[in-house]
């Protein structure tokens, strides 16, 4: 981990965000945020839009970028890679409830299951597809993921008869509602999105018990004063006009603050070689 | 032979193999072919004498069709070889067998499938592929290969062969063909005078037992003597001169040959004469 | 006669030599060649191993029913296609992103050129090594000499360059000079550099050494003999392959967009990863438009470097000197292409979408700083890759899906493209009466041309649209599962060897048809155009087939996993010791690959 | 005419050019030379004989050490050529002028660089490389070109040209390279008996007014009075005689050539001599 030696103030923030929405979306909205923080702490502000995990969290790592927006996961990894350098510095409301859903093909025959045991059983040598999201996402992938294993006690691998990775959670959606896979899973906020048609397609058969999930994280080279005004303005984000916009699209009312400490249990899960699919 | 050569038919009068009227060729601007007239009648052979650069390969590539006239009329069989196409093309194709001056043979493939390669107007397609896997009619490959002295080298690439022995292949893949035409241009010039010498024979004695018609680039004069009926001197593109072998003598040659030429053998063997 | 006395006094009298040093098996045995059967025979036995190793699931093929529900369902996803989103916005965006991604794609392969003929000097070993006395196998020896020893190592270079996915060069990238296009395209550059290397080297060394004997004896050094007889002799091929990467880089470098760049490749990659089917549409559009020009003007180029006299419009020719200009109006407008690409990404309109447009040439200047390489450190953790027994047999076992999923697509497609490029190749359907002498009238003409014209649109459509969509079409189709990856890969490697396949017939010159042709053109094309470019082919497709075997994003979404997809997976995790164990297969398995098509150069098929 | 060819330095016994030992060269198994040994001096013009595939393409190859030999000892200008490397290799090929019997022009390559090729030896690599762009030397090019006649060719590309002239291209690169020995693989093969002749003259005297060495293959043996001190004769991978051409007579030619040997032209000239 790189030693903070000089705090003095950025002249200028980049944002990077993990690419877990429609780049479109993300530009605009995120965009949004950039303006507001420019606005509110005087600092030239940019969001670069990155198509890669692992780059974001190599760009702030390595001081390319001053501001992240990461899942739960990137954000272990980043804690992994940084130490103590990196900062949350605010998350959603929803983001401390955070919850993903397994869905369907409404043609498949699957009903609803109270836990995914009765699921793994259920499928259970019946040649049934499933998908994921993206490999690096927490709630289309990890823990879907962990969930199912702690449930029934066995991989995805073995209850499936494919496992595929789809992309993102759209696509999830997408890919079950045409019947081309039999079930996946995917976080909460792009099915609530999706259009009836499509949700009346894929129907929702389990939904997984609530974890943490995104958030605002920074470097602490960045100098306190800086961070507190970067807090201040991600907590003010609803007193701007493009500020609101930007919520709305996240479905969040506002930012609240939050800490490493409650990320450190996935920091924990990802040192114990928590099982990834392979 | 082949089943597939027809029998000079006696009957009526056979078409000249050959007629040209007034035929040009350009490259670019510069007119390399001029003004060349004749004709050749089936079962002659002839032979083309030239300096370097004179259009002698030209000649041959119009001759073939390969290479459309810029001026004059060209007719083959009798009919004129503009407008070919198709099933006439390919027979017309089977019907002429052309020995080149140089890359004659494909480096890629085997010497046995460059031989068979004179096949290929024969053979449909299918069959042509298999042969590149199972070499097809290969009795008729090492009979060729034998007559041109190189029976063993069947199996070999043509990079192992020295340039004499190349060229030996691109013979053997005409003697595959049997062709109612041979032209060949320069095919002894890489060969040592006997080998250059029997091949002209083995040439003209085909020519002479099929009634095949046979026309030959020439640079070597002394194997005129005996194996050709006629001349044609092509210099600057035009046709310079024609006649019987016997009718070449000193000035004519220095003359086509430009007038610094002061050959010595020549000049003894034109009094020899 | 003094004759017959200076005979008696020559050393070696040929009379009475017994030659006993000097035996000569004799009669020649008559070896008939195996190595074709040899071929076929290995070619057979993969095909069975790759059918019985994996699981392939023909249902969607065999069962009726399931034919038409697949049916139906590629129905409806192609009709997802058919309304592009064609808004004015979104059209000023496709095109903004146009610019872009030619800018990008144009540096990376542009430097990526410079880079490779660099590298491929040393890894040629016509060029690295030279004359050798060695001949044979002892040739196949690294440490025989110091310049052979050069020469494995660049080919290690060049082998890990390409290996390693350029959007973990990008992600290292990242780390020495930030965010951004450029980025994106050094990242480019240095998988292209692996890539380029690879062929060129493998071109230059297939080139028939007796052919430029003649520069060595002038007594030109090696660099002389490449410059004035390898070069020249290769250099039809050689910029055949270099435009068709560059139309690949224009096409799908999403590398430019994953590290904070914009571009069609990368937006695309978006808009499928979110089922922006509409939009993926139009961005299709502009792709295929884009590769269509840069087609066009390949073809430009390439026609006025090409020096074949008996070609019709070299027949043409004006004077000496248009003659002279035409190579440098070619190699101008490669140039002026290059320019246009450096002052773009430096000062053009630039912005990435959310951007403000501003000088990206500038990031790449840290690379000079050493400040900048601190950095790598963070990447550290690569040099040690996880050696656990059990985790190795793991890695190992994962190749086997990904080989045999290469093997029968990569078949599937040389086979595709071999059909296809008779109609797809210029000579054969175009002009082919430069060598047939045949004088064809316009209703015979047209059908071919036409054939052409189809052909061309065949191989553009497949290698334009992504890997991923055709993976996508054929998992509506057969279900996720190998057929859906092998199919999509076959499609691919199809139209991407198409096109090089008969680039490589284009160039043989037209005397050499003329000589041999024999009154058919099919027959032509297979025995004399085929076996003439059947090196430069078969260097393609074994490059080709090492490709597919790393292709990792189709695995992943048809969900057969494979050794290229748990590399990125464990690489994006940041498990970099299990990451570098991963991409030592990969390694081991490209340089494989890559040496046994090499020492296929030794055979003569 | 260039400063950096040496004048014949008379003081110290110079070397012999070419000393062979029992030198053998095999292909796979085929040996195709065998025990050949031989001395060439400083400037003697020598020619080389024999049939087709008789090794003597292949020994010219051993002669500029471009192939290694697998038997015996090849020495040049006093030099084993067995280890030769690097700069001397370099040094020792710039004297050695090579004509080759076919594909002596890069088709890549316009004529004017098939011919400054001859001056790789002598160009340090980034002149050579500025050649390429912009030719250096161009005066030589042009002079050379004018001694084979084709001094209109500069710009052109090898496949405009006619066999012959493709050849003489290939001359005009050996007379710009100056080396102090040619070896010279059939040069007239493609050219008629004036231009032969003449380029055969052109050879000889330009060896004879530099003091050059001058090996020549030929098949035309008519060309061998006068302008050669010697002949070797190969056959079979083996020296099968060796002497002045007066030495030449008609059993020994029979022999040579094999025994169904019947040309009349020799007889004939034999008789004359
Ligand atoms: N494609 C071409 N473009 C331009 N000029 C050409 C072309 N082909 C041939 N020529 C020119 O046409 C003339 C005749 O060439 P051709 O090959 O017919 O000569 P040739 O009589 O066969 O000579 P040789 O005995 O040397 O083979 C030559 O001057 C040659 O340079
Ligand atoms: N690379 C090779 N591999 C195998 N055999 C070869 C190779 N090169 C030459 N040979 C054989 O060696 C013998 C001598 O060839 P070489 O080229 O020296 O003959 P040559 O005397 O020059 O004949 P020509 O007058 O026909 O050119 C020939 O029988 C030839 O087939
Ligand atoms: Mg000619
Ligand atoms: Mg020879």
């Amino acid at each position: 981990p790189v030693v903070a030696n000089a705090s003095q103030a950025p002249d200028k923030i980049t944002i990077v965000a993990i690419p877990d929405d429609s780049a479109d979306n993300m530009r605009q909205f995120f965009g949004l945020i950039a303006r507001h923080i420019e606005d509110a702490t005087g600092i030239p502000t940019e969001y670069v839009h990155v198509e890669n995990y692992a780059a974001t969290v190599t760009a702030l790592a390595t001081g390319r970028a001053q501001l992240a927006w990461f899942g739960a996961v990137t954000t272990a990894q980043a804690y992994l890679m940084m130490g103590d350098e990196l900062e949350v510095v605010a998350a959603r409301d929803i983001d401390k409830e955070f919850i993903s859903y397994f869905i369907a093909n409404a043609d498949a025959g699957i009903p609803p299951v109270n836990d995914l045991a009765e699921l793994a059983e259920l499928v259970q040598g019946k040649n049934r597809t499933f998908t994921f999201g993206s490999k690096s996402s927490t709630s289309s992938h990890l823990m879907p993921r962990s969930f199912f294993a702690d449930q029934s006690g066995q991989r995805p691998e073995q209850v499936f008869r494919t496992v595929a990775y789809s992309g993102s959670h759209d696509v999830v959606l997408q890919k079950v509602a045409n019947g081309e896979f039999h079930l996946g899973a995917l976080g909460q906020p792009p099915y609530d999105r999706a259009s009836d048609e499509l949700k009346a397609k894929a129907p929702i058969i389990y939904t997984t018990p609530k974890f943490t999930n995104y958030c605002f994280a920074t470097r602490k080279s960045l100098g306190q004063e800086t961070i507190d005004q970067i807090h201040a303005a991600l907590l003010g984000l609803h007193e701007s006009d493009e500020g609101r916009q930007a919520l709305d699209y996240l479905k969040s009312e506002g930012f609240v603050d939050a800490d490493m400490s409650e990320w450190m249990g996935y920091v924990e899960l990802l040192k114990s070689g928590v099982d990834i699919g392979n | 032979m082949d089943a597939n050569s027809p029998p000079p038919s006696p009957a009526p009068p056979a078409p000249p193999v050959f007629r040209l009227q007034g035929v040009g060729k350009r490259f670019g601007h510069q007119w390399v072919l001029r003004e060349i007239g004749f004709e050749i009648a089936a079962g002659e052979r002839v032979a083309i004498i030239g300096p370097s650069g004179a259009g002698k390969t030209t000649l041959f590539r119009l001759l073939c069709a390969v290479l459309p006239a810029d001026a004059g009329q060209i007719e083959v069989f009798g009919q004129p070889c503009a407008g070919l196409r198709g099933r006439k093309l390919k027979r017309m194709r089977r019907d002429i067998g052309v020995l080149y001056q140089s890359d004659n043979l494909i480096p890629q493939l085997r010497v046995v499938h460059n031989v068979l390669m004179g096949r290929l107007g024969r053979w449909s397609l299918p069959r042509a592929l298999i042969s590149l896997l199972w070499p097809q009619d290969l009795p008729a490959a090492r009979a060729a290969l034998e007559r041109v002295e190189l029976a063993d080298r069947l199996w070999a690439m043509p990079g192992e062969l020295s340039g004499g022995q190349q060229q030996r292949v691109a013979l053997a893949r005409l003697l595959v063909q049997q062709p109612r035409v041979m032209l060949a241009d320069e095919p002894v010039s890489q060969l040592d005078i006997r080998l250059g010498r029997e091949i002209i024979e083995l040439l003209s004695s085909i020519a002479t037992t099929l009634g095949n018609t046979l026309l030959v680039n020439l640079h070597t004069l002394e194997l005129l003597q005996g194996h050709f009926q006629r001349v044609l001197a092509l210099k600057d593109g035009r046709l310079f001169w024609q006649g019987p072998p016997a009718g070449l003598n000193r000035e004519l040659l220095r003359e086509l040959y430009g007038t610094e030429y002061q050959a010595l053998y020549l000049e003894e063997s034109a009094d020899v004469r | 006669m003094s004759a017959d006395q200076l005979a008696d006094n020559t050393s070696g009298s040929p009379r009475t030599a017994a030659g006993d040093k000097f035996p000569n098996p004799s009669p020649l045995p008559e070896k008939r060649p195996w190595g074709p059967w040899a071929a076929i025979f290995t070619i057979a036995v993969l095909l069975v191993a790759a059918f019985t190793s994996a699981e392939w699931d023909f249902t969607a093929l065999t069962d009726p029913d399931q034919r038409r529900l697949a049916l139906g369902r590629m129905g409806a996803w192609l009709a997802a296609f058919a309304a592009p989103d064609f808004s004015a916005e979104f059209l000023r965006h496709c095109w903004a992103l146009t610019l872009q991604t030619l800018s990008a794609a144009v540096i990376g392969t542009g430097l990526a050129v410079v880079a490779a003929i660099l590298l491929a000097m040393g890894s040629a070993r016509a060029v690295s090594v030279g004359e050798e006395e060695l001949t044979g196998w002892h040739r196949l020896f690294p440490l025989r000499s110091p310049t052979a020893l050069l020469c494995s190592l660049c080919r290690i270079i060049q082998d890990i360059l390409r290996a390693v996915p350029d959007f973990v060069w990008a992600v290292i990238l990242v780390a020495v000079i930030g965010l951004g296009p450029m980025t994106g395209a050094l990242a480019l550059a240095l998988n292209i550099t692996g890539i380029l290397a690879k062929v060129y080297s493998e071109l230059w060394d297939s080139v028939d050494e007796r052919r430029y004997e003649q520069v060595r004896v002038a007594g030109g050094g090696r660099l002389a003999v490449l410059f004035y007889g390898i070069g020249p002799l290769a250099a039809r091929s050689v910029q055949s392959f270099t435009l068709m990467r560059a139309e690949c880089a224009i096409r799908n470098a999403a590398v430019i967009g994953a590290v904070g760049g914009g571009g069609l490749g990368a937006d695309i990659w978006y808009q499928i990863q979110f089922g922006a089917w509409d939009k993926v549409t139009t961005l299709l559009l502009f792709t295929l438009a884009l590769t269509l020009s840069a087609d066009l003007l390949s073809n430009f180029i390439r026609r006025q470097l090409r020096s074949d006299p008996n070609h019709p419009r070299a027949a043409r020719h004006q004077s000496v000197a248009w003659q002279l200009a035409r190579s440098y109006i070619g190699v101008g407008a490669a140039l002026a292409v290059a320019v246009w690409s450096f002052w773009f990404m430096g000062w053009g309109d630039n912005a990435p979408p959310g951007q403000q447009a501003r000088n990206f040439l500038l990031p790449a200047l840290e690379l000079l700083s050493g400040e900048a390489w601190q950095h790598i450190a963070f990447f550290e953790r690569m040099l040690r890759p996880d050696l656990e027994p059990a985790f190795v047999l793991t890695v190992i076992q994962s190749a086997s899906v990904p080989l045999a999923m290469a093997l029968v697509g990569t078949l599937l497609g040389v086979l595709a493209a071999a059909m296809l490029s008779y109609p797809h190749s210029f000579s054969f359907m175009w002009e082919s009466h430069q060598f047939t002498g045949e004088a064809a009238p316009w209703w015979l003409k047209l059908p071919r041309r036409l054939q052409m014209v189809l052909a061309r649109l065949t191989g553009l459509i497949s290698r334009g649209v992504p890997e991923v969509m055709w993976a996508f079409l054929f998992i509506a189709f057969f279900g996720p599962g190998l057929l859906a990856g092998t199919v999509a890969i076959a499609i691919h490697s199809a139209g991407v060897l198409v096109r090089v396949f008969s680039e490589s017939i284009d160039n043989i010159p037209y005397r050499r048809f003329e000589q041999s042709f024999s009154g058919s053109r099919p027959t032509c094309f297979g025995l004399v155009a085929v076996p003439t470019a059947w090196r430069d082919w078969l260097t393609y497709a074994f490059f080709q087939f090492e490709s597919n075997v790393r292709t990792a994003v189709v695995l992943g979404i048809v969900g057969a996993g494979g050794l290229g997809f748990q590399f990125s997976f464990n690489f994006e995790w940041f498990r970099f010791e299990k990451a570098a164990t991963y991409l030592l297969m990969i390694i081991a398995l490209t340089v494989i690959i890559d040496r046994t098509s090499r020492l296929l150069r030794f055979s003569r098929v």
